[in-house]
C-alpha cells in the first residue's frame, strides 16, 4: 500500500536535517537552561541559537522571539497577555470571522470579562477588506489580530494593508501567522507587525513548540506565570529538544522558501487541474493566486468529507477534512461557512495540504483513486439521486 | 477518536444501499447544516420488514449506523422494528466514539420516519406517539 | 575534568530508554493526533500509551492525565482552570509560603482579580502544620495547593493529613507534585488528591513537558484555549515527542522507584557526613527524616551560594545556588527565608541535588573539592574576618 | 546569564584581597539580605591611594567588580578615584548581565565610603554629598 501523506496543514513531517539535529542534541544537552554551570551553558547556547535562527526566518531580533508550546499558546499568551497590558488604552479588540479557534475562544473568554469584540466578515475567497478595519476602528481599539494565512482555505490576507493602518492609527497589530511562517516570506519590519503567533510543525519542526515574536517596546503580561524563563515573559522549563528543532527547522525553510514554493505550488496546481477533469460538481476554496502555495481545499458536492477521508485512508493516503481540529467536530468548518458555501456542499470539504514530501507520483495516485470513491459515495448520498432526478 | 473494526467493516462494504422502488415506507431523517441525512425505504408485507435500503449522506458512523441498522430490521415486525433503540444500534456496532452517538440516534429516528410513512398510507395515520428523541442527545463539540 | 551533574532538581538527565524511545519515535511518528488517517492513529496511540504510563506512576485513569508543557503549566492550569470553573462556590484559597514560583504569582494575579489567598507559615524544616490548614479553612474556601515535596529543600508535606481535612471539608485539593512525582511513591487514591502537577523532567524524562492529573468529575476551564486536544481542556498540538519520552520516563521510575531510592540516598548521606566533617558553620535545610531522597541542601556560613557554584564549575562539579529559577534572582530564596534562616546566612545556599547518575567516585571529588573551595571564599568575606575576631 | 571572561577572571583570580592593617580609610558597604557585602581599606599618602585591599561576601560579579575596581583606583589621586563611576566598573569587566549590574554600583559605593572614611579621619568631615545613588539602579529580579 501506499503511504502518502498530503496533511501537511496538520503538522508536516519532521525535516531529516531537523532530526539528525534533534539526536544530537538528545545525547549532548539536558541541562536546565537557567543554570550557571557548564551543562546549563550547553542549553542556554543551544536556546539562544534557536532564538536566532526563528528571528533570521521573519526578520525580527532574536529578544523579540518568546518560545511557548505550540501555535495556539502563542495566540493565548499574545492577546490575553498584550490586552492586559494595556487595559488603560481600551477594550476594543478587531478580528475576523476566519480566525483559528486558537483565536476565536481566548477573544470569546475576553468578552465575557468586558472586552469588545469586532469580528470581519470575509469575501468568498475568505479575503478580509482592509477598508472594512478602518470602519471598525474606534477610540478603544486596542489591538487587531487577523491572521496571515487561513491554514484551511490557503487564502493569504492583505497583512500590509492592514499593517498600513495599524500603524498610522496606532493600533496593536497581531498576526497569527502560523499557517504562513515558514512557508511564504514573512518580514515583521517591512510589514510593520507587532506580535506574531508561529509553530514548528507547520515548517519541518517537531508539534509542541511554537513563538510569539514580539516587537520590543511593546508590552505583555505573562500568560504562563512562575519563574523569569523568557527574559520573565513565559515561565516553565524550557522544550530544549523541540526548541533546538524549531530552529533548524527555520533555519532550513529561510534558505528554502523559494525553491519549496515553486515545487509545491506546481503539484498542487497539478492536483486541482486534475480532480477538475475528472470529478464533476466540485468547488475550490479559498484564494484562486494568494494562497498558501501546497493548499488545495475542495468541496465536493452530494458527499460528506469525513467518508471521503476514510476511504482515501484505506488506499493509503493521509489528507484532512477541514482543520486538524475541526475533522473531530461535526458542524462544517466555519471558515468555509463564512466564505458563503452553503452547509450541504461545506460538509464535502477535503483538505489537500502538500509539502515537500510530495512527489508527481503521488499526485498520480491520487489521481486515479479519488473518482471511484467520489462515484461509491455518490451513489450512497441521497442528496446526489434527488439532484439527477431534478436534472431530468 | 478511533471507529470499531466493525464499523469499519460496515462503513466499507455497506449492506443494502439504494433505494426501493416502490416501498411500503421511505423516511428522510437530519439536515446538512448537522452533518448527515438518512433516507431509508422498507418493504413490509403482513407487517414483516421484507426488505430495506438505505441512503446516507455523512461521516463513518452515519452510513455505518445506516447500514447495520437495515440489517437489524430486516425480517423484523413492524413492532419488533420500533423496539430498536440508538444505543442497540451502537453496541451492535462494537460502540461509537462519544462525538458520533447523535448518527446511532439518527439511525432510530430512520427507521422510525419510514415505519411512520408506511402506516400514514397504509392505515390513513402514523405513528401513536413518536419515541421523542431529545435534542440534547445529540452532543456536538465545536472545538471549543 | 571531571563532568559531575549534582543539579538533579533543576532537570534530571535524559534515561538512556527515554532517549532510545524518541530517537525511534522520531523516524515514525509524526501525523497530528487529532486526524483520522494512518500517520494520526500512530501518534495518537503513542500518546495514549503515554497516558497510561504517567497516570500509572501515580495510580490515577489515563482519562485523568492532561499533558502540559511544564510543572508551571500545570500549577497555572489547575489554579486558573480549577477556581474559574467554580467560582460560585467561593473565592478563598490556601496555600504555602513555600511554593514554586509557578504557584505564587499565578495566586498573586487572581488575588488582584478578587481572590483571597492565606499563605502558611512552616516550620524550620519548611513543614506545614496541617493543624494551620483547619484553621484557615472558611466557607468561602475553594481549594487547598499545598506542595508534595518542596524541590529546594527536599522536605516532604504532610499531604495524608492534609487531603483528609479536605475531603472531610469538601475542599478541591491541588498539589504541585514536581519535586515529588517519580522520585517517591504517589498515590492519587491512597491519598485522596484532586488535582496534581508534574514535570518529566525530574524522573529522566525531557524538558518541557509535564502534566496535571484531575480526579474525574473535578470541573475544570480550559488555561489554553483553542481545539479539542486532551479532551477539549488543554488546546495546541501535542508535544508527542515529549509525551512520548514522559510516558517511558513515567513507567521507569514507577518500577525503579525502591531501588533508585536506595541507591540515592546513601549517596546523599555519604555527601552530607563528609561535608560536615571537614567544614564547620554549616546548617542543613528541610527535614531531616522526610525529604526526596537525593535531596541535600546546605547554608555555608560566611559566603554566599553563587561563588561556591561557580568554583565548583572550574572543577567539573555542576549544582545549583537555590531552586533553578532564583540561581538568577539577587535576593535568598523565599524558601530558605521561611523556615527562619537569616538572611546572611540564607545566601549561602547551594544544593546538591543527586540522582540515579551519581556514584561513590562523585561524592569522593566533591569531599575533595568543596572544602579548599569555602576555605578560600571565607578568607575573602568581611563576615568571617569579624566573626573570627568576635570570637576571640 | 554568562559571565564574561573578564569577570571569570577577576573572579577567580581575584586583585587585592585582604585588609590593610592601619588603613587610612575604611569603607563597608551593601547588607546580607541584598545579597552583598564589600569593605574596603585603603592606604592613602599625599593625596593618592598607594594601596586598597577587598572583602567581599557576594555573588561572582561582586567579587569582580571590588577586584577590578581596586586596580582602577590603585595609584589614583582621591579626585580621580571619586570619578570612577559603576558604568566604568561594568566597562572595565567587559560588561555584566543586567541583574548584575547593581554589584558595579555598590563597588562604586565602596570606593566612595573608604574615601569618606579617609577624609573624616583626616579632616574631620566626609564628602560634600556623596553621589546620591538612587536605589532604582539596582534592578532586583525575583523571578515574577
Ligand atoms: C516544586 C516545583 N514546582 C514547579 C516547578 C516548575 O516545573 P517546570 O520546570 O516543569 O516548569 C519546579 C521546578 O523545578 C518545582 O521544583
Ligand atoms: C492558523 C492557525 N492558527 C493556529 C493553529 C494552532 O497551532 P498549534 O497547532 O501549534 O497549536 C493552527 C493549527 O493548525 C493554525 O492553522
Amino acid at each position: 500500500m501506499q503511504n502518502i501523506y498530503m496533511d501537511n496543514t496538520s503538522g508536516t513531517p519532521l525535516h531529516p536535517e531537523v532530526k539528525e539535529v534533534i539526536t544530537q542534541f538528545l545525547h549532548k544537552g539536558f541541562g536546565n537552561p537557567s543554570n550557571l554551570h557548564q551543562f546549563g551553558r550547553v542549553t542556554g547556547e543551544a536556546i539562544q541559537q534557536a532564538r536566532e535562527q526563528v528571528a533570521n526566518l521573519i526578520n525580527a531580533r532574536p529578544n523579540e522571539i518568546i518560545f511557548t508550546s505550540s501555535g495556539t499558546e502563542a495566540n493565548n499568551f499574545a492577546l490575553k497577555g498584550i490586552l492586559a497590558a494595556h487595559k488603560k488604552k481600551g477594550n476594543h479588540i478587531i478580528t475576523s470571522e476566519i480566525e483559528h479557534f486558537s483565536v476565536l475562544n481566548p477573544l470569546k473568554t475576553l468578552e465575557k470579562s468586558g472586552y469588545e469584540v469586532t469580528r470581519l466578515q470575509v469575501d468568498k475567497y475568505g479575503m478580509i477588506d482592509p477598508e472594512d478595519i478602518k470602519k471598525a476602528v474606534k477610540p478603544t481599539t486596542v489591538m487587531i489580530s487577523v491572521m496571515y494565512a487561513n491554514g484551511e482555505i490557503g487564502t493569504i490576507e492583505p497583512v500590509g494593508e492592514i499593517s498600513a493602518i495599524t500603524k498610522e492609527k496606532d493600533i496593536i497589530f497581531h498576526t497569527d501567522a502560523v499557517a504562513a511562517a515558514g512557508n511564504i516570506p514573512i518580514d515583521v519590519n517591512g510589514t510593520h507587525i507587532d506580535a506574531l503567533s508561529m509553530s514548528a510543525n507547520q515548517f519541518g519542526g517537531p508539534s509542541g513548540v511554537g513563538a510569539l515574536y514580539l516587537r520590543e517596546g511593546i508590552r505583555i503580561l505573562p500568560f504562563i506565570e512562575g519563574g523569569v524563563q523568557e527574559g520573565g515573559r513565559r515561565a516553565g522549563t524550557e522544550n530544549v529538544i523541540g526548541i533546538v528543532g524549531m530552529g533548524k527547522a527555520a533555519e532550513l525553510a529561510r534558505l528554502e522558501i523559494p525553491e519549496r514554493t515553486n515545487k509545491v505550488r506546481k503539484l498542487r496546481d497539478r492536483l486541482k487541474d486534475g480532480i477538475l477533469k475528472t470529478i464533476n460538481n466540485i468547488h475550490i476554496n479559498g484564494h484562486p493566486t494568494d494562497h498558501i502555495p501546497g493548499n488545495l481545499s475542495l468541496c465536493i458536492e452530494y458527499i460528506e468529507g469525513e467518508s471521503i477521508l476514510l476511504f482515501l485512508d484505506m488506499q493509503g493516503i493521509a489528507i484532512s477534512s477541514g482543520s486538524a481540529c475541526t475533522s473531530r467536530s461535526l458542524k462544517a468548518s466555519h471558515v468555509i461557512m463564512a466564505t458563503g458555501v452553503d452547509a450541504a456542499l461545506a460538509q464535502g470539504t477535503v483538505l489537500f495540504s502538500l509539502g515537500i514530501n510530495n512527489s508527481e507520483t503521488d499526485v498520480h495516485y491520487i489521481l486515479e483513486k479519488l473518482p471511484p470513491i467520489v462515484e461509491r459515495l455518490r451513489q450512497m448520498s441521497p442528496l446526489y439521486s434527488e439532484s439527477q432526478l431534478s436534472q431530468s | 477518536m478511533q471507529y470499531s473494526a466493525k464499523v469499519m467493516d460496515h462503513f466499507a462494504n455497506p449492506r443494502n444501499v439504494g433505494e426501493i422502488p416502490e416501498a411500503s415506507g421511505v423516511g428522510e431523517v437530519g439536515n446538512p447544516a448537522c452533518g448527515d441525512i438518512m433516507k431509508m425505504s422498507i418493504q413490509v408485507k403482513d407487517n414483516v420488514i421484507t426488505d430495506v435500503k438505505f441512503k446516507t449522506f455523512g461521516c463513518g458512523a452515519a452510513i455505518a449506523t445506516s447500514s447495520i441498522s437495515t440489517e437489524m430490521i430486516k425480517g423484523k415486525t413492524i413492532d419488533e422494528a420500533l423496539k430498536i433503540t440508538n444505543k442497540a444500534v451502537a453496541e451492535a456496532l462494537g460502540g461509537l466514539p462519544p462525538t458520533k452517538m447523535h448518527c446511532s440516534v439518527l439511525a432510530e429516528e430512520a427507521i422510525e420516519a419510514a415505519i411512520d410513512d408506511y402506516l400514514k398510507k397504509t392505515t390513513g395515520k402514523g405513528l401513536e406517539k413518536k419515541k421523542s428523541l431529545s435534542h440534547d442527545e445529540h452532543h456536538h463539540e465545536h472545538g471549543e
